[in-house]
């Protein structure tokens, strides 16, 4: 099963004209309004510094769109049948999504955080290693080497600093690679983001920072957050400029992105963009954003869907038709399936494991913990078997975890 | 990302109560019981805030803090931007103003940012000013695990605190105590690592918060801070554990009982400071001991309890003392966590291994 | 003997009308380039924001400048003398030092770092007490309640944080009180920064950051700590405006920095300002600054001196004469001699203090340590006693500490 | 602020030698030891990189770096910006991406910035990701005190990192074991807490650079990571000790010998991983053990210690295991540091304390 839902192509956008790069301090700034280039609408909206991409990239870009929604659909059936403990989801945000790993060549790497999960399928990640930490069988799943895509983060803005090292030193081996790092809008508060951009603005290194504003850092509004102009304008603090651009249109997010990386590329430097969105559900499944927000909230950002734009515009273009509709929605479906069965699979843990990766060499200490675990663990099971009563099931096992 | 207390993991151990059902006999969470101490607290001295992350509107992830913003306002009780170092940095600010801040780290882990603060700032300005400035801050951690959380947000981070000169650290085990030593660490004058167990929250003793609030405001609570308490008395050997891991020891202790020993359970309350007092009162007694903590055993405060214990009992012991900790890994994933905590069997087999002559 | 140089008065600046407060975002920026009231050739520059404060504002201030120079001057050859075991000099920027606590009132705070003694006894500490730290006697010598000084902080940028508390505090409870904060060029590279002026702009709190740019962290020039256009243009991504200004030119430094005292006064929340200035003498005494840059790089500041600018200016209007320079020189010469003789006179340490301030009230684990500890010292005491050979003078007992 | 070498601080213990003048004999700093070993190992190696706060034209204020980027230019030895977590954040990245970044942090207090990326990627990030990730990084701290160094300067912070799992804790004594471990550490797989020991830098030892190079790179040089050392034979109790403290013990046992005691003294060289064989077939000979290190004692790297040898060679012990630590204070302002860290006389008062029969 082919589970790159871009069908592990490189960039999209590689070598697409972007915006030009701008010079001069006050070029640092980002522009008034966010930039967009398909309105809710699906209407196009004319901007002189980013032209609209091509009708082919966005069709291909639009069937990853509905295969991100659905991947969001399913992980929140399977919290609810149990399957897995928690998921942030990104509904509303899958335009984000899609377009920070389209943006991307296979030489690139993506810094996703726990929310970017269709980011990191789009990017190529096998879906069910994904979603291996949020089962809880390990804490990642996959190979941060493998799709060039490292873990997603949990402590917030740390993995910006990790995305300029790895953008240091593929800038001092000569290589071409860009890195596209994500956070969200509360992350910025945090000093890591402060120490990332600068770091990659004195270095300048080829990385494009990208802040997904959805308005909420869990129960927390923005505007608690920071009281400057845009979060684009934290950007001229480190010399390096600052763009923002509607989250919810795939086509902005494509081109703003696009030439970000391009610009990277080319040598220019990092950049900060923000796409302005909405955490259309709750920050995950285990929280109630009931207690600080209305529903009015959230129903204001439903015609904003990033979907329904690029339907619209897709379809009135004639480039979707009924049957290419059918056939995204079949990927999308396949996908799902995908991920419903591998989750439905129980997996074996191995605790042996615990001792194995946290050295190349395991310590003396640690095997001598292996030993005592395995010993433990084969008294367990010879007095299991001695005992029909005592037969402890997983649940047993942890649930009061203290039967000898 | 973040689980908060609304739908718990499906594996949890403890899984909550629903809070709104009223009780027969009137009884408490730990986690209603933490919520109480502070509404008790900011009621009673206008000086006292609590900040940090999501604890305003939301009431905290795990729901501390619910109602205080309603009940005391924005100003005493708010959501801070999402900053550990700045929460801890401003809290010492607040502290050398004038005020009594309490803030929450929302998991264990994401108190690390905020580690320079603490150990630069917190542990050591009093003593740099040679008192003038004092900083009555309350550090509320969230701590440990048990609870299938995801990847740091189940760190045992205790040692951290405990080596370092100029914290108080404390960790509760029960629901009175949860009431009584917050409280307690709120009026206290020096800088407290207050550590709440997670797996705790939603365990539920038949205790009246009112009547709580009534002893303590009149004087009636015993000091808790560097006091210890028999948990359970015992004659044979000497469980010594604190926060999460009491429960366990109690449980073994329990367990042991049906085999024919009688093992004393230490609930220490109090990490720094330490009661030497109550602990080798106990080891004196009973000349056998197993430090019980979930925390990575290697220079930890399950070493230094060893170690103070072997000092200070030495001609008492029949046997090394010994301990059941967590092993020096990574907290592992929900799926394996239980191969990681201390367990009853676990604690017995060191029991055995107390080189009975028997 | 007073040690306030500047006789414990209140704000100079109290009430006077500095330059309104810009509005809205664009007015965040700072001004192309540094405000410049009185140039190096000691002429006064029209700036149409910035009145130029009175002659005898200026004057007061010029003696404190005269006297901060000479504090440098002192602590530079007691740490030759191995008075001290190091001095981080302010000399170059004594205008920035003494603006920066001439501005506030009594009720007002000072949060300086250890290269702003000058600050700290401008503000009104004794002089004898601020050096304790550098003598090596205690962490800090003075009370900082006593003249709303904290102590001189080391961990870089963390005291912003303290500061954005304070003013909090005093916000809550209704008080007019102001804080400065303090921070060096290479300090707004940490997390703290960041998270400091976030929290002061989202909690319209009345700090003003005060940077002095001196162009080094160490041996760290600007370059390799930020490409931005300019330190102040951080301001703008916390929503706070930003202002730069000459750091040799009291005058000015005077205006903006009362300007922002006043404007935070009067609730219009934080602001961040950037001195730009040099670090004439190496890092500290133990420093070699000719590993980094050349005797020329320096040369070029000397014209620039903030006193010599400030005495053509007040010469030239005859606000300054013989007469009244003689008068300075010998206050400053009363303050110096008062250091040199207070650092010459051997202070007793008491072992015993070591454990009396970790903890309000002693925990039975310091109790033992300095019951213990005391056991050494009269054993060590009655064996020196009994032998007159080894006898162990103070150097001894550091030097090899190991004479049992 | 901070002191440097060129001038270190009029009542230092160890005064640093003039450097230039060429010595009889071939000797050599332990600060010489340390630059020569990452001069030798970049010179080897094209993928290691130094970086830090200061380390470029100044070569680092303890002068560690001297020369570096001269020999190796900007890309491979370089100043970053004045940030401790953003140094330790580049560093992951860079090591994610094939580089072995090998980074200072200026004294240890100012590492503490940094904890989050420490504990929270560097220690765990080769197990989160099932050793797909490996972070060959070495974090450089000159630490722990002795040198009249005011307050930040001196902490003795190994505990941190000791406690926590997936960190490698290393910390040479001689200036031999500077060069050895250095390469060693470099050329490790996994993230190393690298500890030099300040008031070491300037101890000086017949050795000679160039042939200690040549040994390394011939592979002659024993392993030292997880390999504790007998410093010097003894018979009658044992001194466990590392880094700073080294020096300290070997004293204490020449002074003991003068008294009639035959002093084993331990080199641990490697806290993570310990070397339980050695330290406990020392113990298990001699019956008597102290430990000394200079930290805070309270739930220190010493009580580990202390813990492990009861635990392991307990029906060998004449005596309780003893400890000989700083006090649970913040590190001791410069004229009173003497009074703080562990000394001959204090060492001597412990063994006396050993319970001896005779
Ligand atoms: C250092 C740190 N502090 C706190 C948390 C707990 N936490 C997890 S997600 C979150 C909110 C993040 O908001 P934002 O950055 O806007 O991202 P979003 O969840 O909206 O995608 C918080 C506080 C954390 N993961 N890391
Ligand atoms: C957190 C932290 N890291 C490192 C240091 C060591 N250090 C002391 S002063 C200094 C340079 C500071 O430069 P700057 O902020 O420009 O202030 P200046 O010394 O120029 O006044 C450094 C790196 C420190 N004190 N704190
Ligand atoms: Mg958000
Ligand atoms: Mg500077």
């Amino acid at each position: 099963m082919s589970t790159a839902i871009n069908g592990g192509r490189g960039s999209m956008m590689g070598g697409a004209s972007g915006g030009t790069p701008p010079a001069g301090a006050g070029a640092l700034l980002p522009s008034a309004e966010p930039v967009q280039l398909v309105g809710p609408d699906g209407q196009h909206v004319h901007d002189d510094r980013y032209p609209l991409p091509d009708g082919e990239q966005l069709l291909r870009a639009y069937g990853c769109l509905v295969a991100g929604r659905r991947i969001n659909d399913q992980a929140n059936a399977l919290v609810r049948q149990g399957r897995m403990a928690v998921y942030p989801s990104s509904h509303g945000q899958e335009a984000c999504q899609v377009a920070a790993a389209l943006v991307l060549g296979d030489e690139d790497w993506l810094f996703p955080t726990y929310r970017d999960t269709v980011a990191v399928i789009t990017k190529g990640v096998d879906p069910l290693q994904v979603l291996t930490l949020l089962r809880g069988d390990w804490h990642g799943g996959y190979d941060p080497h493998e799709h060039r895509v490292a873990t997603q983060a949990t402590p917030l803005a740390t993995q910006l600093l990790h995305a300029v090292g790895v953008a240091h030193a593929a800038k001092l081996r000569g290589e071409s690679t860009v890195v596209l790092a994500m956070c969200g809008d509360g992350a910025t508060s945090e000093g890591d983001f402060h120490e990332a951009l600068n770091f990659a603005a004195v270095f300048h290194v080829p990385v494009v920072f990208f802040i997904q504003n959805n308005e909420f850092a869990i129960s927390v509004p923005l505007k608690n957050q920071t009281v400057a102009p845009s979060l684009a304008h934290k950007a001229i603090g480190y010399g390096m400029p600052g763009e923002r651009v509607d989250g919810n249109d795939l086509a902005a997010l494509l081109a703003v992105l696009g030439a970000a990386v391009n610009r990277a590329r080319d040598g220019g430097g990092p950049s900060l963009i923000e796409a302005h969105t909405y955490r259309m559900q709750a920050h995950t499944n285990a929280d109630d954003a009931t207690r600080y927000r209305s529903a009015d909230d959230v129903e204001r950002w439903v015609p904003r869907d990033p979907i329904l734009r690029m339907r619209t515009y897709l379809r009135a273009l004639t480039l979707l038709g009924d049957v290419g509709e059918r056939a995204f929605a079949d990927e999308a479906d396949a996908i799902a399936t995908a991920i419903r069965k591998g989750l439905n699979t129980e997996v074996e843990v191995n605790p042996a494991e615990l001792f194995e990766y946290v050295y190349t060499e395991k310590t003396t200490q640690l095997r001598e913990q292996a030993q005592q675990l395995r010993e433990e663990l084969a008294r367990d099971a010879a007095a299991d078997a001695a005992s029909v009563d005592s037969a402890s099931d997983d649940v047993e096992h942890q649930g009061k975890g203290d039967q000898r | 990302m973040t689980q908060t207390t609304e739908a718990p993991a499906a594996r949890l151990t403890h899984q909550p109560e629903a809070v709104a059902a009223p009780p027969a006999r009137a009884t408490a969470t730990f986690a209603k019981a933490l919520n109480a101490a502070l509404a008790d607290t900011m009621a009673a001295d206008p000086g006292v805030l609590m900040f940090g992350e999501d604890v305003g509107r939301l009431g905290g992830v795990f729901r501390i803090t619910d109602g205080l913003t309603a009940r005391f306002g924005e100003e005493r009780c708010f959501d801070t931007p999402l900053a550990e170092a700045g929460i801890m940095g401003m809290a010492v600010g607040m502290a050398m103003n004038g005020m009594k801040p309490v803030v929450e780290m929302q998991f264990d882990a994401f108190a690390y940012p905020a580690f320079e603060q603490i150990v630069s700032h917190v542990a050591k300005m009093p003593n740099r000013t040679k008192g003038a400035v004092r900083l009555p801050i309350v550090i509320r951690i969230p701590y440990a695990g048990g609870i299938g959380g995801v990847e740091h947000h189940c760190d045992s981070s205790e040692a951290y605190y405990a080596h370092t000169p100029g914290l108080t650290v404390l960790a509760p085990a029960t629901v009175r105590d949860a009431y009584f030593m917050l409280r307690e660490a709120i009026a206290f004058p020096d800088p407290v690592v207050f550590l709440e167990p997670k797996k705790l929250y939603w365990s539920k003793e038949e205790v009246d918060l009112a009547e709580l609030r009534r002893t303590f405001e009149d004087g009636q609570a015993p000091r808790r801070i560097g006091r210890a308490v028999v948990a359970r008395p015992g004659t044979d050997a000497t469980l010594i554990s604190y926060g999460p891991s009491v429960p366990t020891a109690l449980a073994a202790a329990a367990a042991a009982e049906e085999e024919g020993r009688s093992i004393e359970v230490i609930d220490l309350r109090s990490i720094v400071p330490f009661d030497d007092e109550t602990v080798c009162a106990s080891v004196r007694r009973t000349g056998r001991a197993v430090v019980v903590a979930e925390a990575p055993g290697f220079a930890s405060v399950a070493s230094e309890i060893v170690a103070r214990v072997q000092e200070r009992c030495f001609h008492s012991l029949a046997a090394p003392v010994l301990r059941v900790t967590g092993f020096d890994i990574p907290y592992p994933s929900p799926k394996l966590e239980h191969f990681y905590l201390p367990s009853v069997g676990r604690i017995l087999d060191a029991v055995d291994n107390l080189q009975w002559e028997d």
